[in-house]
């Protein structure tokens, strides 16, 4: 970074804050719109490049592309309705949504979950970070070119994907977090079948590892990208692991354990330096804990039993007045929901943390400038944003 | 260790309204004009280093909206909301962008969906979800968002519904 | 050599016959290449759909004249490459119009195309257009002086600038190619190869993930066709022509459609499994590697001259 | 640069080799067993409740109706049709559908050129999925309302055995809720409902725990919610939509709860007294039975000035001389009537119109006259030996008990009959055997099997809990009698009662008999009417059924104008429907004076 | 950018010239589209044919439906056995992926992206948002129906239709081109007033790349 610098004293100049001053009419600068129809852009949005050649000097981030008002269609819900609509939020992972719905509104309204469905929400939540992990980590190497290995990480999610519909008989949107406890267990059988979806896993990250991680051209265009320094963390709001690869541990599940995340045995990942090559590293760890976690919980996991908590008649549902903020480690960092209630039928308001929204615009614009614009997409992807969570 | 940090807010703040919702969730409410300075003094001296989210809830009913700071202990694992009240009619708070970066997104978005002013926090007025919004502020209360999408969309026509209750009136008594 | 106008029907003949050749190999090569990543990949003959869908197409928007001439300027020097380069050796039928000289002006065909391009997009105003002309040119400059090195080098080599004299000279079996007389100055001929054939690691060019799809991105329908078009013959002509300067030509047909299907298939396995470099690293790195393995190259291709 | 960065990718072409992983023939590829796919809905089982709809957050259901399905009891005839540009396979109408009739197939694939079609009515509509057996079904221990009836606290056998007071104690206010808070508000009910109350409505009001709003919905229907909400047939519970998985909702004590959370003197500042101008016109009524008194509070609230003639000294009727104290108390009963009379409404009593009155005379004084004069002649089974002075008539012991007369108490009874009516008969006498004997010899036989008695289930599980033995299915044979002291009831065992077109018809096996030993017999199965009053003067004008009932419309006006019929003796067989009668009868009159 | 910068303005050039700039005709088609009758009748057949074998799709999710693209993609569910390739640009595409739920933000776009492509275009409607609302009918920002903006040639139910049902539809697409249903191209050209209307009615203002329209 430093020495890249060096040959940019003299243009364009800088604001006392650092900034590069951009004078439009100067004919110095291109600025291109990548997005929201972009190969590279994960999800909808779009980034409003100035360009100087192949440099980037200025970000803009554009969201709102998928703004579908959630959180005011919620105001307009009873909250067993909010249940099929929160897991839109977040398409690649959506039962975190549920399961910080579910909690917020059994916290609130004083119900107490069964064993039984604790286990099975743990389950469900290690299994869509898996996924969506899986499904990440084709993106990130397709933002490189290297599209291969997508291929295989996509198959294997598409496998999980085939559990999840076994357990929930939902593929995309699960749906099986209801508020009070889970709507099944697992089928006959699944243990098995779960037990041949992991090792397939292991085996097409084995073939990523030598792919895409023992890649001397990934590396080169990788390593050193996108620095984040520790002391950025707390500054740009950032969790999960961007926060982790930069060698904070934090971690939701360490840090306010919920479920049954106590119960198992895991170690919080850290890097040392957070640059694109080291967060996906992590990830990369990451997917083989959630496969390690998986088994524990598998190996714990009671068979049968009640699980599901005695819901009052949700069609008049009403719920103290009170407020809340309900988190959840999901795979881009902490998942949370502030919700205040006000003793009606429904929700006086649900605002969703996602993690996106201080990755995905206070920590883009800051970190694109002064890459080179074949490294944006690269760069996005390695921040794991997904548009669609920060304007709900 | 919540109890130690309510009493010595306390000391030095006007909050009330102070409910531990949680062992490591406590709720407050905050002076308007002391909000910022109890903000900056969490973070500073008390360790609340992570502001988790900055909200507001439409109270229609009350006149008021309630900002929420969301603040985040990482070493000892705790949260601190701070809810501060403003007047409904002309909504106005102090920036908090130069303590977290990400506060303007926040804020960018609050002035966008509630419609509440922060001066001088960056890029504050630049739309940021919607575009060429002309209604009131979508996540004000009096928003009626059904009616705007009937109203702006084209629902598909041919719905009918009856109620079984007149329904069944109709099919058996209808005399009475 | 005086000139036959029959001689120009064979060139037609031959044209079209590469033509489809490098229909089908690109869809096979795009099938094998789904095959690593555990797909079917189209049918090999999906790329002849696409090309009369596209020139099917029933509307078109043109920016300007140059817009019109850039996907032309881009089939010239496809064609161009292929119509100076001996195809057969030894047949009177396909050795085109392949003269003494045919190796420089084979040279100034491949960037021919590259610039034509360069206008024709440059016409579209596109930013990602713009960005991806700037990268071309400098790819083609970067690939192009290993690749003028290895053409330089088979021409001391042999004493010659004419293709057919350099095949004339490999023939008599597989010890005489210059894949094994000279196997460094193969190296960094293949090495100009990979990056003039817009495959990763070196397909900044296109690059869809950073600048969808780079010069051609507002090309369409008609347009898109010819560049089609162009994409089955310009990379064949490259290969026939490697072929020809260091993997000893070919005798008939097959063994040309087998050899240049190996030749092509070396960047299809190098690009199936890397990343794509940036546009300064591709270039930093040929400037590095590929010229200093070129000069030296050349150095010893002129050592064992002597 | 590592050499093995380099080659290490190169190990990707493996997988040249190594076989494609598609999916073979992706457009037949059959979902999970538990997928939620495209609806179906099993049309017999469906009640068109219309819960799904509610809970539909897409607002992608309708209630529509569907040919060939009828509106019936506990049946709207509609059925739900989804609109696949909304639905969002959530399943939380398969989950809350109040049948299970709705469940979800596997299949998922519908793709079409117009967009009007994706809407159909699962089950009517013939779709390519109706018959798939896999896909997604409600999971069991798993429901999002209570299905399980609040139980209701009564008044232990032991303590309630020896005297009258009332058994059941009514819902707390919590009990209350929780029971308000399993209704899905369907309204299948209120058609049932002969009083067609606005059941949910009320309902939700106990719910929200607004009382006020609760009473003015009660007596907008039945001004007898006291006595509705204790002894009430409640054929409403009998269709309601919880029964399907569980208990239906107590309806009939969630409407004592709010009769009895509301004091007296509030009723006139919650309902108010004086709403309508007062009219000149004059209605009698005939009978201060529900009947009497429902029409009498209705026409009173429309402005009429009404008088009701009483045979007895007392209002009630029925409810009163009929139903015994410990399962209607009699203040509750003057509660409710006290508030009818509060409005005005004049009441004349010890005045048996026939004999004390004549209905001409009161067509002379009134502009129309209600008579519900009910059914108080009990039916004998004309056996042997029924004409015994030991042999009583149900009907007029229970009279003799409320007016404080001397009962005679044998100390081995038999009761025949399995009304509602024998079973009051049977547990009072229980009581005053338990008071004079210190036990209890009684024997209740009847004609129907025990499924298909006509007594209230509870009432059944009651008595036997107060010890009284319950023989079903057997004809009273003959009454014996050894030294003009009756030895007990022969018996015939009975086959059937109703035969295949639905008639009474019984058939018995004259082989299996049996004797039941007794001192005293108790004939219950029925009372009959006594209309002389006014067919003997308008014979000739006053058409009759050929059921020999006068012919009356929905109003319960008869041939003659002026006079309307209601109650029991058109038909009624209890409280609600006389008390709908009557309300009914207000109406047509109020129709009939303003014409 | 805004409405203010598609303004005609005046700029000096890096060699100091003068010179007026009008965005409008510099970067937009001014245009109309024009009604493009089909050929003869076995020759169109052929083209047609060619067409619905070689179906390019625009890769650009307006909703939650292109998660299911994914899969689509990758191994699991071949595309390319039915023909199906993506592209990363309009201009090349003939089937915009077309949106899941249509937020009208991305609507904005969906319009333009469609314009871009040449004919025969054809639209296929992915997920129960674009037929009558969704789960989203009451939202402010997510438009009902996919019709009144956009030609649609299929629909696709389900929410998210299964990538089978995705490939179902391309088919049923196939089936239509080559019966020479598939001229919504033509029907969008016909009714462009009215289509533009619709989408200018939530199109409020200008918040899109210079040159993509």
């Amino acid at each position: 970074m430093a020495d890249k610098n060096k040959y940019r004293e003299k243009f364009p100049e800088k604001d006392p804050d650092g900034s590069n001053i951009i004078d439009p009419e100067s004919h110095k600068f291109i600025k291109v719109w990548q997005g929201p129809q972009h190969p590279g852009i994960t999800g909808n949005m779009s980034l409003e490049l100035i360009l100087q050649g192949d440099e980037v000097m200025h970000c803009k981030t554009h969201v709102g592309y998928l703004h579908r008002g959630f959180e005011k269609l919620m105001e307009r819900r009873r909250f067993i309705q909010c249940f099929p609509l929160v897991c839109r939020i977040a398409v690649p992972e959506p039962d975190f949504n549920e399961y910080c719905l579910a909690a917020t509104l059994e916290e609130l309204a004083g119900i107490k979950v069964p064993e039984a469905a604790k286990w099975m929400r743990t389950l469900i939540l290690e299994m869509s970070r898996l996924t969506s992990f899986l499904m990440w980590l084709g993106g990130q190497s397709g933002a490189f070119g290297l599209g291969v290995a997508g291929q295989w990480t996509n198959y294997v999610r598409d496998l999980m994907l085939d559990r999840f519909e076994e357990i929930s008989g939902g593929r995309i949107y699960r749906m099986h977090i209801p508020p009070g406890g889970v709507r099944g267990l697992t089928p006959d059988g699944f243990r098995a079948r779960m037990e041949e979806t992991l090792q397939a896993v292991e085996a097409a990250m084995k073939d990523v590892d030598r792919t895409l991680f023992d890649n001397a051209v990934f590396k080169r265009r990788t390593v050193g990208l996108g620095y984040i320094p520790p002391e950025m963390v707390d500054a740009y709001g950032v969790t999960g692991p961007n926060a982790r690869a930069a060698g904070v541990p934090k971690d939701v599940r360490r840090d306010h354990p919920y479920l049954k995340y106590p119960e198992l045995d895991f170690d919080v990942i850290t890097g040392n330096d957070s640059d694109v090559y080291t967060r996906t590293d992590l990830r990369r760890k990451e997917i083989l804990l959630s496969v390690d976690l998986i088994r524990q919980i598998m190996a714990k996991m009671p068979g049968s039993g009640e699980y599901m908590a005695k819901l009052p008649n949700v069609l008049h549902w009403k719920i103290p007045r009170g407020e809340t903020y309900i988190r959840a480690e999901c795979t881009r960092g902490e998942y949370g929901f502030y919700t205040v209630t006000d003793g009606s039928g429904y929700p006086r308001r649900i605002n969703v943390r996602g993690p996106s929204y201080t990755h995905a615009v206070a920590l883009m614009e800051k970190l694109a400038v002064d890459c080179n614009i074949a490294d944006v997409a690269g760069l996005m992807s390695s921040l794991h944003t997904y548009p669609p969570e920060i304007e709900r | 260790m919540m109890k130690a940090l309510i009493e010595r807010l306390e000391q030095k703040f006007r909050i009330s309204e102070v409910v531990r919702q949680r062992n490591d969730e406590l709720f407050m409410t905050a002076a308007k004009e002391e909000a910022v300075s109890l903000v900056t003094y969490l973070k500073e001296y008390e360790g609340f280093t992570h502001l988790v989210l900055l909200t507001a809830v439409d109270w229609l009913e009350a006149g008021r909206f309630q900002l929420t700071y969301l603040l985040n202990n990482n070493a000892v694992k705790a949260d601190a909301g701070i809810r501060v009240y403003l007047d409904r009619e002309r909504p106005e708070m102090e920036s908090i962008h130069h303590l977290w970066k990400q506060a303007a997104t926040y804020q960018r978005e609050l002035k966008e969906m509630f419609g509440i002013g922060f001066p001088g926090s960056p890029r504050v007025d630049e739309p940021f979800i919607l575009e060429g919004w002309r209604d009131i502020p979508p996540y004000r209360r009096d928003f009626d968002t059904k009616k705007y999408s009937e109203k702006t969309y084209f629902p598909r026509p041919g719905r009918k519904t009856y109620d079984p209750e007149e329904y069944m009136k109709k099919q058996l008594y209808p005399e009475e | 050599m005086g000139f036959e106008p029959v001689k120009i029907l064979y060139a037609l003949i031959s044209l079209f016959l590469i033509f489809n050749v490098g229909m089908l190999i690109s869809g096979i090569t795009r099938k094998i290449g789904a095959r690593v990543g555990r797909r079917h990949g189209i049918r090999f003959y999906q790329p002849y759909i696409d090309l009369v869908k596209n020139y099917a197409l029933r509307s078109n928007v043109s920016h300007g004249v140059m817009f019109y001439l850039g996907p032309v300027f881009r089939l010239t020097g496809g064609i161009g490459v292929y119509l100076f380069i001996p195809v057969i050796y030894g047949s009177e039928y396909f050795s085109n119009f392949s003269f003494a000289g045919d190796m420089v002006l084979v040279l100034y065909f491949i960037f021919f195309g590259t610039l034509g391009m360069a206008l024709g997009a440059g016409e579209g105003g596109h930013p990602y257009s713009a960005i991806g002309i700037g990268r071309g040119l400098a790819q083609v400059t970067a690939a192009e002086i290993p690749l003028v090195i290895a053409f330089l080098g088979v021409a001391i080599q042999y004493q010659s600038l004419s293709v057919t004299e350099i095949v004339a000279a490999q023939q008599g079996g597989m010890m005489q190619w210059t894949m094994v007389t000279n196997p460094l100055i193969t190296l960094v001929g293949l090495i100009a190869f990979l990056g003039t054939m817009s495959r990763s690691p070196f397909d900044v060019v296109m690059a869809p993930q950073e600048i969808p799809i780079g010069p051609p991105t507002e090309f369409h329908s008609t347009f898109l066709g010819v560049l089609q078009t162009n994409r089955a013959i310009f990379p064949m002509a490259k290969t026939v022509l490697f072929v020809n300067l260091f993997f000893g030509g070919a005798a008939n047909w097959g063994v040309l459609v087998l050899k240049v299907f190996i030749v092509y298939m070396t960047s299809v396995v190098v690009g199936v499994v890397f990343p794509r470099f940036r546009v300064d690293q591709s270039i930093r790195w040929f400037y590095k590697y590929a010229l200093i393995l070129g000069i030296i190259a050349l150095f010893v291709t002129s050592l064992i001259i002597r | 640069m590592r050499l093995k960065d380099v080659l290490s990718p190169f190990l990707a072409w493996k997988h040249l080799f190594s076989p494609p992983v598609p999916v073979r023939k992706p457009l037949e590829r059959e979902a999970a067993p538990r997928y939620r796919g495209f609806h179906q809905n099993d049309m017999e089982e469906c009640i068109g409740c219309g819960t799904c709809e509610e809970i539909c957050q897409n607002a992608a259901i309708d209630m529509v109706p569907v040919e060939g399905i009828g509106t019936r009891d506990g049946d709207s005839g509609l059925r739900p049709r989804i609109d696949y540009g909304r639905c969002c396979w959530c399943a939380l109408c398969v989950d809350i559908c109040t049948t299970g009739s709705l469940t979800m197939s596997n299949e998922y694939q519908w793709i079409d050129t117009d967009p009007d079609v994706f809407r159909f009515v699962p089950g009517a509509e013939a779709k390519p999925w109706d018959e798939r057996k896999k896909g997604y079904r409600k999971p069991e221990h798993y429901e999002l309302y209570n299905t399980e009836r609040i139980p209701m606290e009564e008044v232990p056998p032991e303590a309630r055995s020896k005297s009258f007071i009332e058994i059941v104690k009514g819902y707390s206010k919590a009990q209350a809720l929780r029971e308000a808070d399993r209704c899905v508000e369907c309204g299948i009910c209120i058609a049932t409902c002969p009083a067609h109350m606005g059941i949910p409505e009320y309902i939700k009001a106990v719910r929200e725990d607004d009382m006020e709003q609760a009473l003015r919905v009660l007596y907008e229907t039945n001004p007898l919610p006291e006595v509705c909400g204790r002894i009430c047939t409640h054929k409403c519970e009998t269709v309601c939509s919880m029964q399907y998985k569980g208990d239906p909702i107590s309806i009939r004590w969630l409407k004592r709860y709010i009769a009895d959370q509301v004091p007296a003197e509030r009723y006139e500042e919650i309902l108010g007294a004086d709403a309508v101008e007062q009219s000149n016109k004059k209605v009698a009524v005939i009978g201060a039975g529900p009947g009497g008194l429902s029409a009498a509070y209705y026409l009173a609230r429309l402005g009429y000035r009404v008088n009701v003639f009483e045979e007895r000294a007392e209002p009630g009727g029925m409810m009163r001389y009929g139903i015994p104290e410990y399962r209607l108390p009699y203040d509750q009963l003057d509660k409710d009537i006290g508030y009818i009379r509060s409005l005005g409404v004049k009441m004349t009593f010890n005045t048996r119109v026939g004999k004390d009155i004549t209905l001409e005379q009161l067509h002379k004084d009134y502009d129309a006259v209600f008579a519900a004069t009910g059914l108080h002649q009990g039916r004998s089974t004309r056996v042997d030996g029924a004409d015994h002075p030991m042999v009583f008539q149900a009907i007029d012991i229970l009279r003799d008990v409320t007016e404080g007369k001397k009962i005679e108490v044998a100390e081995k009874i038999v009761v025949i009959g399995g009304g509602n009516v024998a079973m009051d008969i049977a547990r009072t006498l229980a009581r005053l055997q338990n008071q004079k004997y210190g036990k209890v010899q009684l024997i209740l036989t009847s004609l129907e099997s025990e499924d298909i008695m006509p007594a209230d289930l509870e009432e059944i599980v009651e008595s036997r809990e107060e010890n009284v033995v319950i023989e079903p299915s057997w004809g009273p044979g003959s009454i014996k009698i050894e030294d003009g002291k009756i030895k007990g009831l022969n018996v015939i065992r009975c086959l059937s009662v109703f035969d295949e077109d639905g008639r009474f018809n019984p058939k018995f096996d004259q082989n299996e008999t049996n004797f039941f030993e007794a001192d005293q017999v108790i004939e219950a199965i029925g009372q009959g009417m006594d209309i002389e009053y006014m067919t003997k003067k308008f014979e000739d004008r006053l058409e009759m059924t050929p059921r020999n009932r006068v012919k009356v419309d929905i109003f319960g006006q008869s041939s003659l104008p002026w006079l309307f019929l209601g109650g029991d003796i058109t038909g009624g067989t209890d409280a609600i429907t006389a008390i709908a009668d009557g309300h009914r009868a207000a109406k047509g009159i109020d129709k009939f004076l303003n014409k | 950018m805004t409405k203010k910068d598609l303004d005609k303005r005046k700029v000096t050039g890096p060699d100091g010239e003068k010179f007026e700039v009008d965005p409008l005709r510099d970067y937009f088609c001014q245009e109309r589209p024009r009604v493009h009758d089909p050929a003869r009748r076995i020759w169109e057949g052929f083209l047609n044919w060619a067409r619905s074998e070689s179906l390019w799709i625009l890769g650009y999710g307006t909703g939650c439906g292109a998660i299911e693209m994914r899969p689509l993609m990758t191994p699991r569910f071949t595309p390319n056995k039915h023909r199906i390739q993506w592209r990363p640009t309009p201009w090349q595409s003939n089937v915009p992926s077309s949106a899941a739920i249509c937020p009208s933000r991305p609507q904005a776009r969906g319009p333009g992206s469609y314009e871009q492509m040449q004919g025969p275009k054809y639209v296929v409607a992915l997920g129960s948002c674009t037929i009558n609302g969704g789960m989203y009918w009451d939202s402010y920002n997510t438009i009902n129906r996919l019709d009144k903006y956009l030609p649609v040639d299929v629909y696709i139910t389900g929410c998210m239709p299964r990538p089978e049902s995705l490939l179902a539809g391309f088919e049923k697409l196939k089936t239509l081109i080559r019966e020479g249903r598939g001229e919504g191209q033509n029907l969008y050209a016909k009714h462009f007033d009215e289509y533009k209307a619709n989408q200018k009615k939530i199109i409020r203002d200008w918040d899109m790349p210079d040159y993509n329209w």
